[in-house]
């Protein structure tokens, strides 16, 4: 495989593309090595390592799959840390009133209106199920539950809010902060949801030798800012 | 009601530019393979598009090239007999056979279905598909189909090549008989002297393309110059009775006041034939002959005399009441000082009238 | 059968019913358009033939993305039909539209292809024995191309019971309504572990699919006896 | 080579069940629409399995449902003129016409292409798709394509069924050389009296899936009772020299040390003919006919008789050096006294003798 | 053209070569499964006719999943290829295979619609002039079926140079090794605000199929006006 010495291939889920896409640039532009990001669903990324993908470096939406890597022996356990965290938001179109405090007392339905609360699959997707959780936590889930369109991952909840096909969304803060069409109605408080977290390892057998120093370098102060501009939680270790 | 065509068509390498006229009755469309017989009857069907021209029959225009006009094949109510059969498939045999009557106006007269399908010798095969059919078969079914459609002017594209012999029998008269009670045009293909000779009210001759010969279907078969079908298809049709059987096999039939001879078995005494006799198996003598092996030696007179270009001559004559005709040699009128009016014996063998030529007058009903 | 959820259940049944309707309702149109491509000769001809295909070619997220900015209830397209009571945002229809759309370039090209086969020769003798345009179609060309649309309709049904990108992109996954097998399916693959759960899905799909295939087979065949093909 | 056939076969309402034998030359297979003729082709092609029976040609087995032999088609050499055509519409005529040289073994001895290209009249085709052919120019390029293939058996059915007269006549002499010349048998299917009168080695007659005759051809044609081609295609070939052109338009042939006369006006003087002369356009008398029409009095002894169970006789005579047939009644026979050795006038009218009859000897090389 | 980084230029040739490569290498398999499906008679033909239309029925998820089962290098299937050097894993070769398999049962329903298309007539009569079993298909069954061929293989292309979901499953999307044109739309769909990106290459995917499309109706029309239809 051409895994040529100046090259390192990072596996990173499709959330990450943005930020990932700017750390590596200004990475190569430090080190003169290439990155080759591989942007996927984390559940499609970590069966690939799982089956022996040339990855170096896995960065995944959930502590979940990273879980189930490092319980099949894929990733260096070592090497595991998390990355950045985010916070869940219900987002309506833009141009709407003021954020508002979420508890449970909301009438989400009334807000809905009739209309749909897009999520990302409450089941499977790490940003439905974080979503689902909140709202059961806060006594919503049970009235909202049937007005819920469930889609296959955040980014397409994120749409149909922004396309005005949903009056109302749970997406990750900062999908929020990046569409210019949606306005944040709420944040979720981080009691009412599991931490959310974006942990990040070196894959058990990395051919490459600098795949430790983008590891380094995801912590370095260029990427935190990074992250941060982007609306993610830096330095949640 | 006429047809008139004129029409000018090219293809690559073909050109067709032919004007003629189809009366009532049957006109036939004679020429070499490739002189553009199909093309002209696609083009009245309306399935081909012709570069200019017109086709009118009676006054109704069905295409007319400076006027625009093109009628579809749909609305021409023709009953066309394919080259090729061109059956449904996916229909059985019966369902071919009314295919027609589906879209045939309420007012048309209807054709007798189990009349043409029992002419047709094709009841046994009414519930098959045509792809279990034989190459005959097939194109009975094709007759059959055309025929069915109360049509307003028939389209034979020969129609009776891949049938047997006996078969084209029992068809030809059914096509006498629309020629002469239907007030139809029927336009038909053949390459076959007999079908020509017994059918045709009109001949046209296709050349390359173009008319080269047409007219009256005497006036074109009496002459022998014309095309290799002159020379074979002329002769006339004589009604007569089975008088007796004689024991050694030869049949005896009355007509028009005389006696003939001819081997017809199958015919019991009492029935009614009618016999085809072709000019060129008459012979004309001023003498009685003696000793020959003709057995039908008839005393006659020459009623017309016809003279071609060539060396043929087509003499008319009168034998008891039937009307002969007799094709012979101009050397021979001259030989014989043939005049209107001169008394002969016309001389015929048994054997030149084959039993095929024998039918029923009126075959089935 | 309690090995299947309620909830599985009702994707399943779903999934029929969007799968029978997608297939039932493009087939009309498919017929149409395949006759306008394959004996049709029209100015943007080219241009037609590349629009129906388009669903083919799209990735199906953006299919599905394109039919969100067409028929949801903003959109001038989909406001207008909900004005006449049409409405597919969120629904089984859309469900069924989606996967409709995208099994419309497999139908379209399957009965294209069987028109294509049509001996014109046949036709032109349905014309002479005065059957119209309509009636020469209805009565010798369609039966002729049954073969075809029977493969082209089973072809879409299959494919409408697999659709799940485009699906899930324009109507969501709301169970009940929209959630389809695929939808399912790519539930369970989300989660580690729970592989098992969605092979059971698959295979009913397949179940399914096969069965569909298996009748067309039988059809088509009885059909190509009649026609006395091969 | 001789063909060895024994078959049984059935469709639903159709029963086969026939053998014969085709020795060298060309077998005709005679039969009404339907009859089978074309069920037993396929089987001989190969195309067809039989549900029982054997197939051999000289000491190759083809099909034998015993030892479950069965050679398939490609393997058979046959040259085989389909009753439809089945031109390949993707290949041009003159790739049609090759197709079957591709397969042919190196060895196997090669038709001239131009010769057959320049006999079936389609050389101008030669670049053609098969769909822009007429009716007939297609069945022309089938029986191109079947002849080219080198075959060592060829099956034809209805060849020439869809061609005018004046095509039929340049193509008959070629089968007539094939017989001949190769050492092949031709199984040939045809309704038409004259192919079988001209052609027919031998002569298989079907009905209903059945034999009902088979045999020589003179012995099977010279039975005005079997068939109703009997009657019709009984004939001689005699070969002549055109010796005078008159200025009445006749032709005087020379032939057999005879003077003929009839119309030929395209021949020079001088150049080689051979006439076609069916048995039944010749009377026989035994007193010179005088003041008659016929222009042929030809002086002649009985060479044999063969008298048919029903009313009809076949006399060969001599005339000259040539051996003619002449078909008259048995009454006739007993009425003129008539035995071997016993001299007579062969009586033939000019125009019995078309043009169509008349050709090349070698009508191109 | 500047508008495209070098990274979606590697896309878009990657797609090219493996739609390409995918179509080709699938074509001989599909004409012998097509003609097996058409003109064979075999014990298991449903079976097998359902195998071959599995992966339209299958959500493209699981097809890709499947392909990571059977091919990576730790299963014995690739294990045993990766021995004499054939790898689909995570390879551009992968990606193929994978759009390969997709486009597949496309490709076989059209190349035997047109196969039962052909008049055995036709095939008998090269038979009775000499020509073998493999002959008679060279010579009058391929030509024949040419204008099917194509369609099918237009079709196959088309459908690989949009297909997603089973291509990121089994050989992720790696760019410049695996990630082919859908993969980058399917990247720039997760970015909020990058629509614009997407579309542009959602736009090259359509130019580059349409363009396909316009080559095989040309070519077919060519060679149908060979063949001397309609
Ligand atoms: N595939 C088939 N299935 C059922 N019956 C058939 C099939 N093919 C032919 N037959 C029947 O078998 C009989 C013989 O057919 P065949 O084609 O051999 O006749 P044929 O003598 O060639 O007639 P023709 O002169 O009309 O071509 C016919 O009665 C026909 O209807
Ligand atoms: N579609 C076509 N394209 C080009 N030339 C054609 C086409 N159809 C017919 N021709 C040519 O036109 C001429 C006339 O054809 P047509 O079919 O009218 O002949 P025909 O008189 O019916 O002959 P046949 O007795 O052989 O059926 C032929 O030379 C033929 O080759
Ligand atoms: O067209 Mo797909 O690749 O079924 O989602
Ligand atoms: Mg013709
Ligand atoms: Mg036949």
């Amino acid at each position: 495989l051409p895994a040529a010495a100046g090259q390192i291939t990072v596996f990173a889920a499709a959330s990450l593309k943005e930020a990932i896409d700017e750390i590596s640039a200004d990475f190569t532009r430090a080190t003169g090595v290439e990155v080759a990001a591989s942007y996927a669903g984390s559940s499609a990324l970590a069966r690939q390592i799982e089956f022996g993908a040339p990855a170096d470096v896995f960065l995944s939406a959930s502590t979940e799959w990273m879980d189930h890597l490092e319980h099949n022996n894929r990733i260096e356990p070592t090497t595991r840390f998390d990355l950045v965290g985010n916070r869940l938001v219900l987002i309506g179109p833009a141009a709407q009133t003021a954020a508002f405090e979420i508890s449970a007392n909301t009438n989400l339905l009334h807000m809905l209106a009739g209309g749909r609360l897009a999520m990302a699959l409450t089941d499977a997707v790490p940003a439905g199920i974080y979503g689902k959780t909140a709202l059961q936590r806060l006594g919503l889930w049970e009235g909202v539950a049937p007005m819920v369109a469930q889609t296959d991952n955040v980014r397409a909840a994120l749409s149909l809010v922004s396309l005005g096909a949903a009056p109302l969304g749970i997406v990750y803060a900062t999908d929020a902060q990046a569409d210019q069409n949606v306005s944040l109605r709420a944040t979720f408080p981080p009691h009412t949801h599991p931490p959310i977290i974006y942990p990040v390892a070196l894959v058990k057998g990395a051919k490459s030798p600098q795949a430790q120093a983008f590891l380094d370098y995801l912590t370095g102060d260029a990427a935190d800012k990074v992250f941060a501009d982007l609306g993610f939680l830096v330095g949640a270790e | 009601m006429s047809l008139s065509v004129s029409l000018k068509h090219g293809f690559a390498g073909f050109d067709l530019d032919a004007s003629f006229e189809a009366p009532n009755g049957i006109t036939m469309l004679y020429g070499r393979s490739g002189s553009g017989k199909t093309t002209i009857v696609n083009a009245l069907a309306g399935l081909l598009h012709p570069d200019q021209g017109h086709i009118s029959i009676g006054s109704q225009t069905l295409f007319d090239s400076k006027t625009r006009q093109h009628l579809p094949a749909s609305k021409r109510r023709i009953g066309y007999i394919f080259q090729e059969g061109r059956l449904f498939p996916h229909l059985s045999v019966r369902q071919n056979l009314k295919y027609g009557q589906w879209f045939a106006p309420r007012s048309a007269p209807r054709s007798d279905f189990e009349q043409i399908v029992d002419m047709l010798g094709i009841a046994p095969l009414l519930e098959r598909r045509p792809t279990r059919l034989s190459g005959g078969e097939k194109q009975r079914v094709a007759i059959g189909r055309a025929l069915l459609s109360s049509p307003q002017m028939i389209l034979a594209d020969e129609p009776l090549a891949a049938l047997d012999h006996a078969r084209k029998e029992e068809i030809i008269p059914y096509f006498e008989r629309l020629r002469d009670a239907l007030g139809i045009p029927i336009l038909y293909v053949s390459h076959s002297g007999t079908e020509i000779a017994r059918l045709a009210t009109t001949i046209v001759v296709l050349q390359d393309g173009r008319v080269v010969r047409q007219g009256p279907a005497g006036a074109v078969l009496s002459d022998p110059d014309v095309t290799p079908l002159g020379a074979t298809a002329a002769g006339v049709m004589v009604q007569g009775r089975v008088a007796a059987q004689h024991p050694d096999g030869l049949t005896e039939v009355q007509s028009g006041g005389l006696s003939w001879l001819l081997p017809a078995a199958a015919y019991p005494v009492g029935s009614t034939l009618r016999l085809r006799v072709e000019a060129q198996d008459v012979m004309l003598a001023t003498e009685k002959p003696r000793s020959i092996s003709a057995l039908n030696v008839l005393p006659a007179t020459v009623a017309t005399l016809r003279l071609g270009d060539g060396p043929g001559a087509l003499v008319q004559i009168k034998a008891g009441e039937n009307l002969l005709l007799a094709r012979i040699t101009r050397r021979s009128v001259e030989a014989l000082n043939l005049k209107v009016g001169t008394p002969v014996y016309a001389v015929l063998k048994a054997v030149s009238i084959p039993r095929g030529a024998i039918g029923d007058q009126h075959p089935r009903q | 059968m309690d090995w299947l959820s309620p909830q599985e259940w009702n994707a399943v049944a779903l999934s029929l019913r969007v799968a029978f309707w997608a297939t039932l309702c493009s087939l009309p149109f498919a017929l149409v358009t395949a006759h306008l491509l394959a004996r049709g000769r029209f100015p943007g001809k080219q241009l037609f033939n590349g629009i129906v295909h388009l669903p083919l070619i799209l990735p199906p997220v953006v299919t599905g993305y394109i039919l969100l900015l067409t028929f949801s209830i903003q959109a001038p397209v989909g406001y207008a039909l909900s004005q006449i009571g049409i409405v597919f945002a969120f629904r089984w229809t859309g469900a069924a539209l989606a996967a409709a759309i995208m099994a419309f370039p497999l139908m379209v090209r399957a009965i294209r292809l069987s028109i294509e086969a049509v001996d014109p020769k046949l036709e032109e003798a349905a014309a002479t024995l005065g059957a119209s345009r309509v009636w020469v179609y209805l009565t010798v060309t369609l039966p002729l191309i049954l073969p075809g649309v029977l493969a082209g309709s089973i072809l879409a049904f299959a494919k409408a019971i697999g659709e799940f990108g485009a699906t899930i992109t324009f109507v969501s996954n709301i169970p009940g309504q929209t959630q389809t097998l695929p939808s399912a399916v790519y539930a369970f693959l989300q989660v580690p572990g729970a592989e098992g759960s969605a092979l059971r899905l698959v295979v009913i799909s397949i179940v399914i699919a096969m069965s569909a295939l298996l009748l067309s087979e039988i059809l088509s065949r009885r059909v190509a006896a009649r026609i006395g093909a091969a």
